[in-house]
């Protein structure tokens, strides 16, 4: 199942999916396509936003790259191997936060490190650096259950960063956060990602998020999920929340906003 | 069943097997149905459920051990009437024939199987034993080994050297192949044990109702004595699924056989020592002898006079043998088909 | 694996039995076990077939299999209705619950008697004697499954102003049907043997009573014969459940296996 | 428990909170306190968003007053009377989309209708029309497993609308949905509030939105959850996605900005 | 309400036993039920105290709530493992399963002859009898308990290189503990029957022996006197379980009644 060892070093492209089809069969019988001939490259080190309509697919990517959704064809590799199961040196944040209801917060954060057999001890500072980090230090100690709804968002993100992925697979990780936390949360990521050199796949459905985090921007059509454009950002790194207001960001913005809107905004 | 009167009788065993001739005889060739009774005959489990079920209203009838007519008078003040008695104590001590066992005294040491531990037998064991100069709290070991396969193995295997069950659990024993030898008191068999009984109230509200049954009884009892092989064809035409099964025809029908004769031997055991004239009769002497020693085995705290256990209808047991014995043993003689 | 699912399994499952039943056989003869105590399945498979034959099993197989499901129909029913009553009001739980508790541990075999004085010698008792039996598993994990509801479930009815009743009703029943069908599951079984203690404490007919004969005749291939029809019984029921259940339950239908990999 | 037909017409302020505190016990031991003399009014026919860093009580402060969540202290009044459970003529959307496995997406829309005991044959066209308002015309018959994060969060919405409620009480209901979906949601649900008169108090952490859809943005401060803050947008009605270009509305939302960036952007 | 809910509930007991004591004295006396069938409880309560001061009852007590313990935790235990197994090995469900089933509707009554000479007539054949009557709810229970998992559980812990086996102890294990823990209640109540029956097929010692005892001597009250000891050994393990059950899975613990108006 889980690659162990298997580095995801080198070798660019990092991941290349060619022709990835994924049809859903439903209780009501009539099966859904969620993707259609999806093919794109994702190179080392490359932070790459993913935007579409809802339901038009993009958890359902992510979930095959993160190796736990079987596709119905096509072909997708990680670090040159065929994708057939997860990989220890990914770091997923769900769409919905999925805490385990028993362990608290820190426990949850430490999730990945009790799977991966890695020294709790050692990770500990970690983890609570991160909690710091996306303001929850004081919350170590409670359950799931006594969190809002953007604490629980946010314990998942720093699940999927304790264990210092190479790659992060983040399904609409700042949701559920309003627009100063996500702005700083934002910025943090671009930090993390420069300093330590990660990859980053990140779906959003803020277009201004997705330009100012992105190399490029895929933007995928409604139902079936296609991809239809994708957007290389050529804006100077490192960036800052001042970028926003500069003209090539909104040219960015806009441009992605026009095409979106050409392909329809709600699915049906 | 219109008009007739219905009678029930619980019968304190969880299997009505052909053991029971008295009872079930009268049902096969419908003698209680011309009396005018609608006769039902229930296995209810053991002498106690017999007993509930008869105070509890549920039954006219009950077929119980001697001791729990005994106690349910003494103990629990109920008024239980011995309407006949249909055996006498028939246990004993089995062992296997080639075994080491010869005489009461080669048992000290030894263990013994019993059914459970709160058993009628174990009471006479220990005076049997008290009266050959054991104490029968230390000289041997009792062990619980229920009824079937458990006993007969515990001996095979001489985890016991010895049973104490009652006479047709003996002969159940030998049918599985067994060479037994049996060891008995003396005074066992001047004890009476079967006690086709009821209560004092059904007694003097319906006195024809209970001759008319124990009629019956006896009539059957006369009728099994001249046939018995009758008796096991009969009650297995009416009773099938009381039959044996697992082996051939002829060794099922003696192996029933077997059986019926043991209880047989039991009735005619009865019979002897209450004069030998009536059957079914119940008489004060033997009940008082019963009751003496339950007393003296502490099984009860005190007596009563012997006369209250009897059926209070003047000359009861003549009225109850009065039938043609000579056609009933023809009839049993010719076995009616059924 | 290029061989399906479905016919491995069921390969599996006829390997096992014929593995079963030579082991068996080998050990009657191996280990001398006297036929006495565990007849072999051959003696067992003659017996099955004269019983099968004659009818005899024929016929008391149907009024045990009567009773088993009288029994389980009104003990389950009763265990879930008392357990809805529990859900619906909490206080009952620490007052009425520990009543049943007790109730429930006393051994049949000793409260049969009253049973059979109150219903009779008949089918009824035994009836009886077997709802006593299925009623507490479907109780127990009613009462579990009821108030396993998550909290947002309550928090979404109520502010529609669902009534307690109507919470119950649309939410927390579908919710405890999970749990409901495991109880389910343990009272059909324990209703096979319910129905088995009923005809031990006195009866005329069904295959408790059948067995109680065989073994007075120390015919034990005979009583495996029996014990082989009340074991199929027992899977088929169970069978019959779980098909009941996958229809009910349908939105817990299989998904969860499907994440690749787990 | 619920106001039966407890009509929520005329007298104003519709809603009335005065001192509201709100402490949640924790399993830790240490009580949380997520609101701290909370007051306000919501005038009939009003439509307020609540802007706040995420945990500082804004869901908290909904449910109280969906009747759901009991207060500490302080007192909340509807219509005039004391809140003591929910009402029949308040739709609630949840931060989370809890719908119901059981039923598919048709049905999970209609449980308001059941749960009040409406006919259901009367109200499917009105349940259909509003599936079809929000994209998922196609989804009717499918389970809630089977959908995507934004179609489930769409279905729980049509749900708090599907019974006609006067008073809307919604938790960031456009959260998982992408810039384009959530416009169109956003005019529509200004529609619906101009044509049925409905109130509506809306949680939601994108500025813009909160500017572009209210009469009054309240503004929470981090925990312990305070209002700091009540601006009046004065801004034309009705709106449409061009106002958003206007100077004035980019003024509330530098306003706001600014108030909020003022408190601290993350709690701790 | 001014009375604390507590308060509330142990008041309700009690008045519900002084109400069914007395309905019992009453009965008794009233509908003249003969005191062979059911004791009135004065009776009983004569019987309990001479018991309790001769020091009998308590002797055998004790030897059935070893029975009654050991047999739960053997049946228990090994009906967890076993449902562990079947969890993480689904071949078994469908191959392994049905023999259980088949098993398990095996009246204990009719192969306890068999186990008294396998496992001797002392405690062993006691514990072994009530460990395969524990045995089965808590597999039941187990088995459905692990597949209760939420899928996107499964697909978090997946999605970190969880094994099977570690998805199996972080997520399902706990997710199932509601569950197993219905069937141990359930269990520990069967066990009590266990042991009982299990004297009562051949035993030395022990409540179940002593009430074959009485019920020779016809000491009805005395029986009933055992069963409420029963009753209360029943109800107390029940309580333990509970008790174990509230700390072990504690973040179902009660916040689902808080729903205002719920
Ligand atoms: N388990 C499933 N079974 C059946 N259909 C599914 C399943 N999961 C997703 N789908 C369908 O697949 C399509 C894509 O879903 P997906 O979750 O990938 O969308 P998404 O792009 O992430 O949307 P959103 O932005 O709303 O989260 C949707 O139409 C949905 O209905
Ligand atoms: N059930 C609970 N038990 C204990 N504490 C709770 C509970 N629910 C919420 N809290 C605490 O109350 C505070 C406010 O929570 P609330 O959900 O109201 O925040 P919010 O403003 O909605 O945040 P978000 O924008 O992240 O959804 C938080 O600090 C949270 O930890
Ligand atoms: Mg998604
Ligand atoms: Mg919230």
């Amino acid at each position: 199942m889980a690659d162990g060892t298997a580095a995801l070093v080198q070798a660019a492209p990092l991941i290349a999916a060619r022709g990835l089809n994924k049809i859903y069969p439903t209780q009501s019988g009539a099966p859904v396509v969620a993707l259609q001939d999806v093919s794109f490259t994702l190179r080392q080190g490359e932070f790459v936003t993913v935007v579409g309509p809802s339901g038009c697919g993009k958890s359902t990517l992510l979930k095959i790259l993160a190796g736990i959704l079987r596709r119905s064809s096509g072909q997708v590799t990680l670090a040159g191997r065929e994708i057939d199961g997860p990989s220890r040196d990914v770091g997923v944040v769900f769409q919905a936060p999925v805490l385990l209801p028993w362990r608290n917060v820190l426990q949850n954060v430490l999730l990945p490190i009790d799977i991966q057999r890695l020294d709790r001890k050692a990770h500990t500072p970690r983890a609570r650096a991160l909690l710091e980090m996306v303001g929850l230090a004081g919350f170590a100690d409670k359950y799931p259950n006594e969190l809002s709804g953007g604490m629980q968002q946010r314990v998942g993100i720093t699940r999927a960063l304790v264990h210092d992925p190479a790659l992060l697979l983040m399904d609409e990780p700042f949701g559920a956060l309003d627009a100063m936390t996500r702005e700083a949360m934002n910025l943090e990521l671009l930090r993390i990602w420069g300093e330590a050199r990660k990859t980053v796949m990140l779906v959003t459905h803020s277009i201004p998020e997705a330009v100012f985090l992105a190399d490029r921007v895929i933007v995928m059509s409604p139902r079936p999920g296609r991809i239809t454009e994708v957007i290389e950002v050529d804006l100077p790194r490192p960036r800052d929340l001042s970028m926003i207001n500069s003209a090539g960001f909104g040219a960015y913005v806009a441009a992605i906003r026009a095409h979106f809107q050409s392909l329809g905004a709600l699915d049906a | 069943q219109g008009g007739l009167k219905r009678v029930r009788i619980a019968v304190g065993t969880t299997n009505l097997n052909l053991a029971y001739p008295w009872l079930t005889l009268p049902v096969a060739l419908g003698w209680w149905q011309e009396a005018g009774y609608a006769v039902e005959v229930l296995p209810v489990g053991a002498s106690l459920q017999a007993l509930q079920q008869m105070v509890a209203g549920n039954a006219e009838f009950a077929q119980l051990n001697s001791s729990v007519v005994i106690q349910a008078n003494v103990q629990n003040n109920i008024p239980v009437r011995a309407v006949m008695n249909n055996g006498v104590i028939d246990w004993s001590l089995s062992v296997l024939e080639d075994g080491p066992v010869k005489t009461v005294a080669d048992l000290k040491g030894k263990t013994i199987g019993v059914f459970s531990l709160a058993t009628g037998g174990i009471a006479f064991l220990r005076s049997y034993l008290r009266a050959a100069g054991m104490n029968p709290d230390s000289d041997v070991r009792l062990v619980p080994v229920g009824l079937g396969a458990p006993p007969i193995e515990a001996l095979r295997n001489n985890r016991v050297q010895a049973l104490l069950y009652w006479a047709s659990a003996q002969a159940g024993f030998q049918n599985a192949g067994l060479k037994l030898r049996h060891l008995r008191g003396e005074d066992w068999q001047s004890y009476p044990d079967f006690t086709f009984s009821t209560l004092q109230k059904t007694i003097e509200a319906d006195p024809a109702m209970v001759e008319a049954i124990a009629r019956g009884c006896a009539r059957a009892t006369e009728f099994v004595m001249a046939s018995p092989d009758c008796q096991r064809r009969l009650h297995w035409a009416r009773w099938p699924s009381t039959r044996p099964t697992g082996a051939d025809e002829a060794t099922l029908a003696q192996w029933d056989l077997n059986n019926l004769e043991a209880q047989l031997g039991s009735m005619h055991a009865a019979h002897a020592m209450n004069g030998g004239q009536l059957w079914g009769r119940a008489t004060p002497e033997a009940y008082g002898r019963i009751q003496t020693f339950m007393q003296e085995a502490g099984l009860i705290q005190r007596s009563i006079d012997p006369a209250t256990y009897m059926v209070s209808i003047p000359d009861f047991y003549t009225k109850i043998n009065n039938f043609d014995a000579a056609a009933t043993r023809a009839l049993a003689a010719a076995c009616p088909a059924t | 694996m290029t061989i399906p699912r479905g016919r491995l399994e069921l390969l599996l499952s006829i390997l096992l039995f014929v593995v079963f039943v030579l082991g068996w056989e080998a050990a009657c003869v191996l280990l001398e076990v006297p036929a006495i105590v565990v007849p072999a399945p051959s003696a067992v498979a003659v017996a099955m077939y004269a019983g099968l034959a004659s009818g005899e099993l024929v016929t008391h197989f149907w009024v045990t299999f009567a009773e088993v499901l009288l029994g389980f129909v009104f003990g389950a029913g009763a265990g879930f209705v008392l357990g809805v009553l529990v859900g619906l009001f909490p206080l009952m739980e620490r007052t009425v619950y520990p009543y049943i508790v007790a109730f429930q541990t006393l051994p049949k075999v000793a409260i049969a008697p009253i049973i059979v004085i109150w219903f009779g010698y008949g089918m009824e008792s035994k009836v009886v004697i077997t709802a006593t039996i299925a009623f507490f598993p479907v109780l127990a994990n009613t009462i579990v499954g009821l108030r396993a509801i998550p909290r947002e479930q309550v928090e979404l009815m109520v502010a529609f102003t669902a009534s307690r009743w109507q919470v119950f009703r649309m939410a927390r029943l579908p919710q405890a049907l999970p749990y409901v069908f495991v109880g389910l599951d343990v009272a059909i079984v324990l209703s096979v043997i319910g129905a088995i203690v009923g005809e031990f404490v006195g009866s005329q007919a069904g295959l408790g009573y059948l067995i109680l004969q065989r073994n007075f005749n120390l015919d034990m291939a005979g009583v495996f014969a029996i014990l082989i029809i009340l074991s199929l019984m027992g899977i088929g029921l169970h069978l019959a459940v779980n098909a009941v259940q996958r229809r009910v339950v349908f939105w817990m239908a299989s998904s969860t296996d499907r994440v690749m990999g787990a």
